[in-house]
């Protein structure tokens, strides 16, 4: 096994899937020649030729919609949205079409499309560039939401979206893209779409987070081990939508404590859904009031001061602290 | 240096074949045959006819609200006519006469416009898109298809509708750039009707034509008057041969008039005159084909005649089977079928709750 | 007082303001001759004239940035999107740059515009005529979101919309537009944005809502008191964002029940974080876990099944009643 | 009846008039004062030199990523000089040179590149928009703020910019169409630099020119040679005076080139020739027109030197100033100011949070 970057083991899965099926085609700014602004499609346009490592013009309503054309038509269309704070400009061809149309023509019609897009902060971008709002999409029926933590995670479940028949938007981490490697084998491999994963074991307390925020809550979780004798339990969601309830709610009905853990704005952010479901399924179990550490409901800062809005080690360790003080 | 005009590339036609007092440019004339041409009367007159009957219906509270398209039958069955079965269509909201043209059921309308999703069931083989309410945006997957049908080889054309509002949006713009660049088979029929809902064509555009929008995206475009199939018939046949043969899209403003309300929930004269609706009615597309088609003697009047008995009786049919089909219908999990391929737990643990609701009401009714 | 219909209080509001204040235009598809189509802005144009009453081009994205445009020039633009359903063709103006004005330029340019959109189902309407997406704006930072429930709230909030310094997302609930009159007083009146109203009091649960769930909702109450004697105390949100969390808050910790209901679908819907605020601020008060009654998580069905689709009275009883069976 | 090209109102121009050989069209030498044209050689040399040691900055680290300007001084100053205090500037995010001849700082530049907030402050009596990041979403603003002055009945004008690519995205579509229904005020500025990051204009539209868009709107439009101050000034004084005068809106496209990388994160080798690059170099903007003051007699050459030495020791103080000033922000609480007028109770409660940790902080710093 080869040890990548998330950007390699994502230009692995697109690499591979390419050459097995000549109806994924891709579509986005700047992924030909130049491989993409983050190079993850580094190199598939001399692979593949220019009809299916498509540059378009700069226009993401016609990214989107072009692919909601091609995967009726029965191609499977992989666009990259150049970043994720860009794709509110084709949010109509998601929200309108994408997420419909099997459902509007009761199967006949579908669309098998993967929008891909970098999210989140922490690598000194500019305006409009680190944002977190999976939620607009995890809230969209229709659609299914996946966000890898890692190069092996990310490739796998790639893999797994481009073979799902239904739209699926996959989120990656900017932070993630190159900041540790993982070994990734070079043989066919997927995860299940819809599936969280038990990222670390433990009985006292349940901590579910995902994508570049899987990180910081196992230090965080080791940390407390070490320091505080609290064995966390970590769960990594890799799907926002359909959510994986069923592991959450058996951790929790174990731990009876929870912190949850991301970056996107708190209000009405993805945190909500994952307490009230455990609020629904395991209140019975709960020995404290279920903790959040999220990004602020502001905008991100510019990135000076980036770090003071992202949830790190030490908010996490003190939520889960926090879920021990159960004195009213 | 200096200050220089810029020749471009393409010019703006407008063209005109047969007008409105029934006099012919032999010229231009198109050669389309017999057999086509019955075809072509058949699916504007029953478009006419069906169109009527709805609104009967509507006003009798027989199905909800519809966007009537009485007068704007020549400029789709002059274009859709052009297409083979394997090419596509993809319809805006207002395309019923083309729809049906193209194999849609007058059942299937009937059940959409009374609230049943089975109404946008699309038949097996027809590579059509179903009805699209959000403006312009369909416009986009016609490029998607085209570029499909491009890298898969094919001698495929996508014929895509929408209204002279649909100009305004942002996914005309996207589209029609898209599709020039990549040089795709995609056909832009614009039905230039005058209105969008309240708005006219002069506050929805400065531009003295919709056809010079062709112009931005380096795209051959043509105005024609859309209440003349011949013209329709021939400018489309242009540009599907265009697009067949790799030449790439065209755009085509058919001008053309809608004579209705928007939808009949719609009242136009909060907003426009009888006057200019009077002079509309005037250009009839389907009167001055059936004058040009008496003339030509590719008809007579019996069988003009005929031809509407047997369209009343194919409506009649069509509405009785669907107010059948409606008594069967309606079963209220049916929501929850085809969102996805396969029903995520979530979603089956919600589907169970109303199912326990209904058997609830049902138990509710037997004891009751 | 004269009672009015929905449609006439919030043409009432829109009048008095603009002839009080020649900084409020108004502008969108259809609002001038045509009065809108639901005739929100009836006879506006000829009592102000086409330079304020501003029919645009069918054109979305357009009709917001616009707004935007204005609003940064000192004028306050009400604009209005024709349905819901179609305001994600202009997400992007509103998350890029409506809610980030006055954060991006500390205060010196600033947006104080509403977007007016109808929601909601319940009229027999076409396909994304229906749709009940707040959460999307709620989620938003730098938007406020309101929704009334009725004629006299929409009046009061309508104008308090209107003078808010900042962006306002107001939803309108079209089954409310004609559904019933309210006495709306012709003298001037406000809400503050923010504040949620006690519509019922009671003493054994607790049950939110807002804008067209209300009226449901409040029957609900009428009949569980009727026939099973529970007294439910009913908060009508009016504001979605900023939540005012201590009206619910305070309410639960007197009834310890509490049923959360929207049309919105359920997962990632607005319910998720009223759930979960309570579950942070009222945690050892739950008798039980709080109950959701929402849409559920597909495309609202066309009309003919729209109805079970829909929270119903029946619905919200069920789940009232469930609160109540604390049974492990 | 027939077929017939169409005439259109607008035709599309190309405008030069001192070419890059230093020939000057003297019919169309644009009369300008000697204290105008000593600004704008400021404000282009100003932008030149500023954007050199913002890419020396960013190669040690002392800002970050930002896309440089180089090039394309010509068309930011030669279009900016036209405007008055009153009128407003709506840029996108390559528009540095003019932004700081409109007033804006360097050490706000210098700010805004290092992540801090305090960068898009604008000034208080400035009529300026903050740079706009998201492609062609600014050009919007720009015609609302079009529509207020003409509400309120003044002379103002509005100049917004964007890139080629941004010709592609639908708010360029909408914001032109509605900028000519309503005979705004605006001057749409677009900077053909050829390049949108690695996509080349060729693969951004199949367009001629871009100034034909402007057909698409039954806008005037024109093409004029970017690199040339002289044409870019004389092109831009026809549409303010055009605007100012309720002519309503002017679409002009200059043909420049971005040298530089798109941003410094970007790597142009990957995508185009190093021949390319240098063949446009010989077409700079800068040398060309001081070239011609020069020759002019409006400068000397001992008078450029004294300006660069000028220049200099002004960026120099910019950079120190704006140093100095980031010692003291950073203060991690003000990210919760401004967001709304007044802060809501919930994000006060936030912002106690995030206090209450950095006070830990401190006390673990005080006490650790
Ligand atoms: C994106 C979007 N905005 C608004 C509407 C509401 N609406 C439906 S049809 C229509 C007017 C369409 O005008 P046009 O494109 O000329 O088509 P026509 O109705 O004349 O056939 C409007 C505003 C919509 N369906 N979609
Ligand atoms: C809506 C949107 N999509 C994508 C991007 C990423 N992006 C930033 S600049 C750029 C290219 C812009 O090209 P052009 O309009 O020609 O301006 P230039 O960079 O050449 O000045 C892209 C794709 C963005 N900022 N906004
Ligand atoms: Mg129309
Ligand atoms: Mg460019």
């Amino acid at each position: 096994m080869a040890k990548m970057t998330m950007v390699e083991a994502l230009n692995l899965a697109l690499r591979q899937e390419m050459a097995k099926d000549d109806s994924i085609l891709l579509l986005g700014q700047d992924i030909g020649r130049d491989g993409g602004v983050f190079r993850v499609t580094d190199h598939l346009l001399d692979e593949f030729g220019s009809e299916r490592v498509i540059d378009t013009p700069l226009a993401e309503a016609a990214i989107v919609g072009m692919s909601v054309g091609m995967a009726v038509y029965g191609l499977k269309p992989v666009c990259e949205i150049q970043f994720s704070g860009f794709s509110y400009q084709n949010f109509h061809q998601l929200e309108n079409h994408a997420a419909r149309m099997r459902w509007r023509t009761q199967g006949r019609l579908s669309v098998p499309m993967v929008m891909r897009a970098p999210y989140g902060g922490g690598v000194r971008a500019l305006e409009h560039h680190s944002e977190s709002r999976e939620a607009y999409w995890a809230h969209t029926p229709g659609l299914k939401m996946v966000i890898p933590s890692g190069p092996r995670s990310a490739r796998a479940l790639l893999v797994s979206a481009i073979r799902d028949p239904d739209p699926v938007i996959f989120y990656e981490a900017k932070a993630l893209y190159r900041a540790f490697r993982e070994e990734v084998p070079e043989e066919e491999e997927t995860l299940p779409i819809g599936k969280a994963h038990i990222a670390r074991a433990g009985d006292d307390l349940t901590i579910i987070a995902y994508g570049a925020m899987l990180r910081p809550v196992l230090e965080a979780a080791e940390e407390l081990q070490q320091t505080e004798g609290i064995a966390a339990e970590v769960i990594d969601l890799l799907t926002l939508s359909p959510l994986d309830e069923s592991v959450m709610v058996e951790s929790v009905k174990k731990t009876g404590r929870a912190v949850v853990v991301h970056e996107a704005p708190r209000s009405f952010g993805p945190g909500a859904e994952i307490v009230t479901r455990l609020m629904e399924s395991a209140f019975y179990y709960l020995e404290a009031p279920i903790e959040r550490v999220t990004g602020f409901d502001i905008i991100i800062p510019y990135f000076s001061r980036e770090k003071s809005y992202l949830p790190s080690v030490k908010r996490i360790k003190a939520a889960a602290r926090k879920t021990f003080n159960t004195s009213i | 240096m200096g200050r220089k005009h810029l020749a471009l590339t393409n010019n703006i036609d407008h063209l005109s074949i047969l007008d409105e007092n029934g006099i012919l440019d032999l010229e231009l004339e198109p050669e389309i045959t017999n057999e086509a041409h019955l075809k072509m009367l058949h699916a504007m007159l029953l478009g006419r006819r069906f169109d009527e009957r709805m609104l009967d219906l509507q006003r009798q509270g027989r199905i909800g609200t519809f966007p009537p398209i009485k007068g704007q039958e020549a400029a789709q069955i002059g274009t859709v006519a052009l297409l083979r079965d394997s090419d596509w269509l993809v319809p805006a909201f207002r395309e019923t006469a083309a729809e049906i043209m193209r194999g849609r059921s007058m059942e299937s309308v009937l059940l959409y416009y009374n609230g049943y999703n089975e109404g946008t069931i699309i038949a097996e083989k027809q590579r059509d898109m179903p009805m699209s309410v959000p403006v312009a945006s369909q416009i986009l997957h016609a490029v998607g298809l085209g570029l499909a049908a491009q890298y898969r080889k094919t001698e495929e054309v996508v014929m895509t509708f929408f209204g002279d509002g649909a100009t305004s949006e942002g996914d005309f713009h996207e589209g029609l750039n898209c599709a020039a660049v990549y040089q795709a088979p995609v056909i832009f029929v614009c039905q230039n009707n005058q209105w969008a809902i309240s708005v006219p064509l002069a506050r929805q555009t400065h531009s003295e034509t919709l056809a010079q929008k062709a112009l931005a995206y380096g795209m051959p475009g043509i105005q024609i008057d859309g209440n003349d199939i011949l013209a329709v018939h021939a400018a489309t046949a242009e540009a599907v041969d265009r697009a067949r043969s790799g030449g790439g899209p065209t755009f085509i403003e058919c001008v053309t008039y809608r004579v209705m309300m928007h939808t009949t929930a719609d009242d136009p004269r909060k907003y426009r005159s009888e006057e200019e609706v009077e002079a509309w009615k005037k250009k009839d597309p389907l009167l001055r084909y059936q004058q040009y088609l008496l003339t030509k003697d590719i008809v007579a009047q019996n069988d003009l005649d005929a031809l509407e008995a047997e369209i009343k009786q194919q409506i009649q049919t069509a509405i009785d089977r669907a107010e059948e089909q409606m008594q069967k219908l309606g079963e209220p999990l049916a929501m929850f079928d085809h969102l996805y391929a396969e029903l995520p737990a979530s979603l089956a643990k919600q589907r169970a709750e109303l199912a326990h609701e209904l058997d609830d009401i049902d138990r509710e009714v037997d004891h009751g």
